[in-house]
């Protein structure tokens, strides 16, 4: 079975499946203060008005450049902000606005993995404690029993069961990323955030890691939420990729329609303007002009047509809607 | 930069206003009232003492002597020192300007000795200078100022005869003549240079830290590998940027100074504010002592106000519209 | 390196302008000698030659005297309240009655006549001048008088002429005047007082004010007005040119001056901490200062000054607290039983080895006293005359076994004779000076060596001075001093009625004695008949022991050689016109 | 080399000839650079590669001589620049070859820019400490450089602070700081790694751009091998301080020869090709302080690593035109000086 088919009967077989996932109309704003009496003058409109479905064992890529809220849309969906808009649904049930002892038990099911490993370890705890902190929050073990099963995990995830006895410190970048994957899995959780997992790591490594996340989906049945600004990083680990400009996605695709076929112009520069190990292909690249504007004032109307090489005076007016314009494939721009 | 500063300004009203009523409740909560500098001593006919004491508003509900006092505040009536049976306001101003000067220069004194040694130890860390810069700047630090104080005007007043060893002034010199400034100036800078040479060693030691840790910064390699001389490297580029939580400081100075003078000011007999409190305090001059107690709090909240306004100056990333 | 060079300069300009000003200091020091150039007014001198200086008396030069605590600024006698402030006043001014080494009044320039000590007649030297140039005249006392005498006087000498005929009503606004005051003449004057005392002449107030310059000034706004904080003026040998508040006054001869010649041509007073004064001795910066008894010792080596001594008016105590004082009704209500045993407070009296103590914490310069009236005072009793209880642990323990003060369980302390455990509380008041936690503790060492328990605490002075005068509980016995002023009168630190009385003595037949000593119709005006009730009072205080007398103080001195003409008795010092400085 | 080889003709700009560049840790040198011998022609840009802590980044700092004082310093080797050796020269002759004649471009423009300078004085700070030209004239031409970078408003920009730029503005300002004074060599030390990718673009094209115009030769470092592909035109790949591989950039690319170069390029996911499973390197680099002196430095990673790969230090061998490897794979086609050279150093 070649590649492409084994990723043809993957998306065939997804199909079929539950939605785990399911976001609607997802707004989370920052207050602005100022003036004279530092009231709230404005919203940074981190994620405004984002709609996407995972389903159960499917990984959804977000990708986006910095500030263009993916890492924000991942942090409200595991509730660690408030969405000050919109419906999440998680296996059905809304979780939108559920707090305390509620959202400490749903939180048992969706579980995030940071990009920089070092910093969300706290150097004072023995990797065993790290691991085995989530698992006692929720329910009583066995000491010697939860052991076992610690060290099961950190074989798992590629570290010697010694790990279990070690600091943080004491590992290189790769290592203390498995050890943030192998936090993360030790509650057994349905969903798993990946926020730049990769993103601090060399590239041998980043490819282990990727691996090994790619593995653990298909040993336990996970469904990822995988974030990056590496294109062709999301576009490795994702059935669907979203692509995000200034809070809004503009455009939902499988990966590989995504890469055949992008639609929206954003969608085109991105892919165009990444460097491609290939001398062989020479590409024509379609250099966007200046910055992302300020999310805290953004531009009126669709969110790309300040740089957008095809826009419209229509374009400066109205937001266009995230549609389907081929069956699995959405974008959002006038053009379609 | 104007309405931050208003709006500032403004922000310190509900503060003094808390700061007044926790020092008039800490002066009526002292033992005994400054009853015995206002009522003649000699009779202790209670009849007197009641007819002063009514006379005086002591037996007014304590919101009400708070009101009166602070409405009298406000409008610049201090209320009268019950020891120097003058307003509280001029006794204060009368001292005002000897702190101030002694204050100022002796911060000139920390600043140029501070920058003169932090530059150097933050230049060349570790090596003997550094070391003996930092031994002399911790002696400096652990002298109770007293010891500093008797040792300065022994050793720089009565041995090698270079300073006066007390008093703000030499009075036989004509008030207001260029000969009058010198005097101030001679006998200010003893005092100015015990009282800096106690905050010395921590600016000294922020400025070398800072300095080492700039020196590290990637803008250093930039300006290196611009041709930039290492001198100016220091000089200007490491220095602009240690400066900035230099001015931090400045903020807590302005009234710790005052406070820090108290010793100094008594050793020194250099009338000023600091001695006037220890004064106020001995005396139960509660008047006096409650209008110092709120000028330092205000010297502290402006003091802060200053050091973020310049803070803005010296920093351009938190320059205010 | 451009700027660190640039600050490098400025430093060294500073050390450079530093020395500067040091030579400019060295200039203005020798200004203060006499200039050659000016006539020497030598030949008239002065007999009196006691002081450092040897030889004649000279005119001219500078004399810098120091003072160890800065003035409060009140620089006039009717609105001072502290000695520093009384000592600068003394450089300008002049009582109208001065007291002798006896402490007897003496004219000066007031001379006084009396039938019955109740109606007095004043005659006042001719042609005293103030400083501004007016001239003294009897007017001016009633000035001040009926100026302290006014509701609107915020001083503290009211008490200095209510017993003045008329005063009052005065005070209380029903009169426009003072009745009991007539003014005869510009030199003449008729003080008419409300009863006759004995002591009327030394309780009346003897300072003028210059009516001319303060007249027009409201009672009220006087002391603080620029006569009494920033120009004050005086009749004294020296008027005041130049105050820098809290520091330094300049005083320069005023040629004017009544009583004679002047010596010196400026007197600098000048505040020096105490950490400085042998410093600034040792180097001539200061003439003459009074010294602490801690000083003492540094100064008396120093080969260019000299120490002098004389008797002081201050006394040490440890008082018990033997009752509870009542504010309202001016007596003592009630009685604390704790020291009430008069065995037990002999006994205490004679565990202390006050010689001891003295010269560990006064180096010397202070005496053991047995009674509370300073032995410089006419009406002290001498020691022949008084229980001197000296220094005896064995006679402390024997009156302890006496009284039932005995060890029941064996501690090695005393338990009181109900067998409940005894401890002496006793109070200190605490300031910044380190040495009194120390000479506390002494003192309960002592106690401790007779068998009785104690415990020392130390108050800050404020609360500890309100702590007594309020009775509080907390204070059982308490260290203490009183200074007396010249009237030899103990009763109101003694009487039973009286606020001062702070261990709450009541004693009817003590209190009787000063009652007598004070009645005219007693006592009339001998002398030797007050003496007598003194003495007999002193005897049963010295008894009954409600306090425990430790020491009085003397005065200490420091004086540059240079300095001649300079004489101390218990009064203080003669007039500063007498001084003189010698090159 | 081959003389096929079009740039072979052309004197060297820079020649970098058994750099050894070490650190001091705990009191003890460490070499982070072994060795390292490679030429920069004129005009050309040459790519350095490799993972974090394979030296690359060490090496540039040691041609500018911009290792941190009393920390970091050249142990051997020479660095000769149009033909002078500047390794040795004293700190201010120096200066009048670093952004002169050599500039510096760093990854972090936020960090590398001085926060409390204008942008316009410290543009105009190179031009002054080179050339002698008034402050008016050298204002002026960092507003024509600002917008000669691509920086709209270069008369107001000039005025305004680092912070108040973004990302990309900022690398821009770089940019111009660092030709402001035309030099020959523009040494780029991860210079796109902070940006996006859009923005990316951008500096790629602006630094092409200005290689053509002004005939600059660049090092570019980078870890990135797809940058490597889009501008340069030969590669070096470092590994734990030394050379492996060197060749021009469609030779590496289409023909890597080291097994690490190899293993580096299967391991990233590209969007060119659907693969499953990335190829990964198991194992860690042997840190600084316990580098191995004998073998291949890659052996205990290495998928193909012989025996004798931990017992003789494989050197620079050619592999094919313009390319060279530092493999014991290829020990057969090297000529037989390096050979014996080889066989003599693993003799000693």
């Amino acid at each position: 079975m070649t590649t492409r088919d084994f990723i043809q009967e993957r998306i065939d077989s997804l199909e079929n499946r539950d939605v785990l996932l399911d976001v609607q109309n997802l707004k989370t704003y920052y207050p602005v203060t100022g003036g004279f009496f530092r009231r709230t003058i404005g919203h940074v409109k981190a994620v405004d008005d984002v709609s996407f479905t995972i389903r159960k064992g499917e990984t959804l890529g977000l990708v986006g450049e910095s500030g263009c809220g993916k890492s924000t849309t991942g942090r409200t969906v595991l509730r660690l902000m408030k969405p000050t808009g919109g419906k999440i649904l998680f296996e059905g049930q809304e979780i939108t606005k559920i707090s305390g002892s509620k959202l400490q038990r749903a939180r048992r099911d969706f579980q995030m993995v940071f990009q920089d490993p070092y910093a969300s370890l706290n150097p004072m705890q023995m990797v065993g404690d790290i691991i085995a902190e989530p698992i006692l929050n929720y329910e009583k073990r066995n000491k010697k029993e939860l052991e076992q099963e610690i060290k099961s995990l950190l074989t798992r995830v590629g570290l010697p069961e010694a790990a279990y006895y070690k600091y943080a410190h004491e590992f290189s970048g790769g290592q203390r990323q498995r050890i943030g994957i192998a936090r993360a899995l030790a509650l057994n959780p349905k969903l798993i955030v990946a926020d730049e997992p990769v993103s601090a790591l060399d590239v041998s490594v980043q490819s282990q890691v990727l691996n090994l996340l790619k593995e653990l989906q298909i040993e336990f049945d996970l469904t990822y939420l995988f974030i990056a600004h590496d294109l062709s990083v999301v576009k490795h680990m994702s059935d669907r990729i979203g692509v995000m400009y200034l809070g809004s996605l503009v455009e939902v695709a499988s990966n590989r329609d995504l890469y055949k076929e992008p639609l929206h112009p954003y969608t085109q520069a991105l892919i165009s303007a990444i460097p491609e190990p290939n001398t062989a292909i020479k590409k024509e690249r379609i250099v966007l002009e200046g910055d992302v504007p300020s999310p805290q004032n953004p531009p009126t109307g669709c969110p790309f047509h300040t740089r957008c090489p095809m826009a419209m005076e229509i374009c400066s007016k109205e937001k266009p809607p995230l549609k389907e314009v081929r069956p699995g494939h959405h974008v959002a721009c006038v053009l379609y | 930069m104007l309405k931050y500063s208003i709006r500032r300004l403004l922000g310190m009203i509900p503060m003094l206003i808390l700061i007044s009523i926790v020092v008039f409740s800490l002066a009526k909560l002292m033992p005994g009232d400054s009853l015995s500098g206002e009522i003649d001593p000699n009779n202790t006919n209670p009849e007197y003492i009641a007819e002063m004491r009514e006379k005086l508003g002591y037996n007014d509900p304590l919101p009400v002597q708070y009101f009166n006092w602070i409405t009298g505040f406000v409008q610049g009536d201090f209320g009268k020192s019950t020891k120097y049976k003058r307003p509280a306001f001029d006794v204060i101003m009368e001292k005002v300007p000897n702190t101030l000067f002694l204050g100022i220069m002796s911060l000139i004194i920390t600043y140029i000795l501070a920058f003169m040694m932090g530059m150097y130890s933050g230049r060349k860390p570790y090596t003997l200078g550094d070391n003996a810069i930092a031994g002399i700047n911790y002696i400096m630090l652990a002298i109770p100022s007293f010891v500093a104080a008797v040792f300065a005007i022994y050793f720089f007043a009565f041995n090698l005869n270079w300073f006066p060893f007390g008093g703000s002034v030499d009075i036989l010199v004509e008030t207001g003549s260029a000969e009058y400034y010198l005097s101030r100036l001679h006998h200010v800078l003893l005092p100015a240079l015990v009282l800096g040479a106690m905050s010395t060693a921590s600016y000294t030691q922020f400025l070398r830290n800072d300095i080492i840790e700039n020196s590290r910064k990637d803008f250093v390699r930039t300006a290196r590998a611009k041709g930039t001389p290492i001198k100016k490297i220091y000089n200007v580029h490491i220095l602009r940027n240690s400066i900035i939580p230099l001015v931090t400081f400045l903020g807590f100075d302005f009234a710790a100074l005052i406070g820090g003078a108290i010793i100094t000011e008594t050793i020194f007999t250099y009338p000023g504010i600091g001695m006037l409190f220890l004064d106020s305090v001995t005396n139960r001059d509660y008047p006096t002592l409650m209008a110092l107690t709120m000028l330092l709090s205000f010297l502290t909240l402006a003091g802060n106000l200053i050091a973020d306004l310049l803070y803005g100056i010296v920093d351009p990333r938190i320059r205010l519209e | 390196m451009k700027k660190n060079k640039s600050l490098l300069w400025l430093f060294a300009l500073i050390l450079v302008l530093s020395a500067f000003l040091a030579a400019c200091g060295g200039d203005d020091g020798e200004t203060t000698t006499p200039d050659p150039a000016e006539p020497a007014d030598t030949e008239e001198t002065d007999e009196d030659t006691e002081g450092a200086a040897e030889g004649e008396a000279q005119a001219g030069g500078t004399l810098v005297y120091g003072l160890d605590a800065p003035p409060e600024g009140l620089f006039s006698s009717a609105f001072y309240g502290i000695a520093t402030d009384a000592e600068v006043i003394g450089i300008f001014d002049e009582p109208l009655i001065d007291y002798n080494e006896n402490l007897e009044p003496v004219p000066n320039i007031a001379s006084w006549e009396t039938e019955d000590n109740k109606a007095f007649t004043f005659k006042f030297e001719e042609g005293v001048k103030w400083h501004n140039g007016e001239e003294l005249t009897v007017n001016d006392w009633v000035f001040a008088l009926e100026t302290i005498a006014s509701p609107d006087y915020d001083g503290p000498r009211y008490t200095n002429v209510s017993t003045i005929e008329g005063a009052e009503a005065f005070r209380a606004g029903e009169a426009d005047s003072i009745s009991g005051i007539e003014v005869v003449s510009d030199y003449e004057i008729n003080i008419t007082f409300d009863e006759a005392r004995v002591n009327n002449l030394t309780n009346l107030w003897a300072y003028a004010l210059p009516e001319a310059a303060m007249g027009d000034i409201p009672v009220a706004e006087m002391s603080a007005s620029e006569f009494v904080i920033t120009n004050p003026i005086g009749i004294g040998p020296f008027k005041v040119d130049k105050i820098v508040q809290g520091e330094s006054v300049e005083f320069s001869k005023f040629e004017d001056y009544w009583n004679g010649d002047v010596n010196l041509d400026k007197i600098v007073l000048r505040v020096v901490d105490n950490s400085s004064v042998v410093g600034a001795l040792q180097n001539g910066d200061i003439d003459m200062i009074s010294l602490q008894p801690v000083s003492g010792p540094e100064v008396e080596p120093l080969e260019n000054v000299e120490v002098i001594t004389y008797p002081g008016l201050s006394y040490y105590y440890v008082g018990f607290k033997l009752g509870k004082f009542d504010n309202e009704s001016q007596t003592i209500v009630e009685e604390n039983p704790k020291y009430q045993n008069k065995q037990l407070r002999q006994a205490m009296m004679y565990a202390l080895n006050r010689q001891e103590w003295v010269d560990a914490f006064f180096f010397g310069y202070a005496n053991v006293v047995n009674a509370p009236v300073p032995s410089s005072h006419w009406n002290s009793a001498d020691d022949s005359e008084l229980n001197t209880y000296e220094y005896d642990p064995e006679q402390a323990k024997t009156l302890l076994d006496e009284a039932g003060y005995v060890d029941q369980d064996g501690d090695g302390f005393r338990e009181d004779p109900n067998g409940d455990e005894f401890v002496v509380k006793f109070s200190h008041y605490a300031t910044g000076n380190p040495t009194f936690e120390s000479r506390a503790q002494a003192i309960t060492q002592y106690f401790e060596e007779v068998g009785l328990k104690s415990e020392l605490e130390m108050v800050e002075v404020n609360l500890y001075y309100d702590m007594i005068e309020k009775d509080d509980p907390a204070i059982e016995t308490f260290f203490g001093g009183w200074g007396t002023g010249a009237d030899p009168d103990p009763s109101g630190l003694w009487k039973a009625d009286q606020l001062w009385n702070y261990p709450r003595y009541n004693n009817p037949e003590a209190d009787k004695l000063l009652d007598d000593a004070l009645n005219i119709d007693i006592v009339g005006t001998d002398q030797d008949k007050r003496t007598e009730l003194y003495i007999e009072w002193q005897k049963i205080v010295n008894e009954d022991l409600p306090m425990l007398y430790i020491a009085e103080l003397e005065e200490i001195v420091a004086l540059n050689n240079r300095v001649g003409g300079v004489e101390y008795d218990v009064s203080g010092s003669n007039s500063p016109a007498e001084w003189f400085v010698t090159e | 080399m081959s003389a096929k080889n079009p740039l072979h003709n052309q004197t060297p700009l820079l020649q970098v000839e058994n750099l050894q560049t070490g650190f001091k840790i705990d009191g003890d040198f460490y070499n982070a650079v072994e060795g390292v011998s490679f030429e920069v022609k004129r005009k050309q840009i040459v790519g350095v590669v490799g993972e974090s802590g394979c030296g690359k980044s060490v090496m540039s700092l040691s041609i500018m001589q911009l290792l941190p004082p009393g920390i970091g310093k050249i142990r051997g080797g020479e660095v000769k620049f149009e033909g002078q050796n500047i390794s040795e020269l004293s700190d201010k002759k120096m200066n009048s070859i670093r952004g002169k004649d050599i500039s510096m471009i760093f990854q972090e423009p936020m960090t590398s820019l001085n926060p409390v300078f204008t942008i316009g004085y410290q543009i105009e700070e190179v031009i002054l400490n080179h050339e002698k030209i008034s402050k008016k004239e050298a204002r002026l031409r960092s507003v024509s450089l600002l917008k000669s970078v691509g920086i709209p408003r270069a008369d107001k920009i000039v005025e305004e602070y680092p912070h108040q730029l973004s990302g990309g503005m900022r690398q821009r300002v770089m940019i111009a700081m660092a030709i402001a004074c035309q030099p020959k060599l523009l040494i780029a030390d991860e210079p796109t790694t902070a940006l996006d990718v859009t923005v990316q673009a951008q500096i790629l094209d602006l630094l092409k751009g200005i290689q053509e115009a002004n005939d600059m030769a660049i090092i570019l470092i980078t870890h990135d091998l797809g940058v490597v592909a889009e501008i340069c035109d030969e590669v070096l790949v470092m590994y734990a301080g030394k050379i492996v591989e060197r060749a021009t950039v469609d030779e590496l690319f289409n023909n890597p020869k080291h097994p690490y170069t190899d293993l580096l390029m299967k391991a990233i996911p590209r969007m060119d090709q659907d693969v499953e499973v990335l190829a990964t390197i198991d194992g860690l680099v042997p840190s600084v302080m316990n580098m191995p002196e004998v073998g291949c430095r890659f052996s205990n990673r290495c998928p193909a690593a012989m025996p004798s790969c931990m017992t003789v230090t494989p050197r620079l061998g050619e592999v094919g035109d313009n390319h060279v490897a530092a493999c014991l794979l290829y020990e057969n086609s090297w000529p037989a000086d390096a050979k014996s050279q080889r066989e003599g150093a693993s003799m000693a």
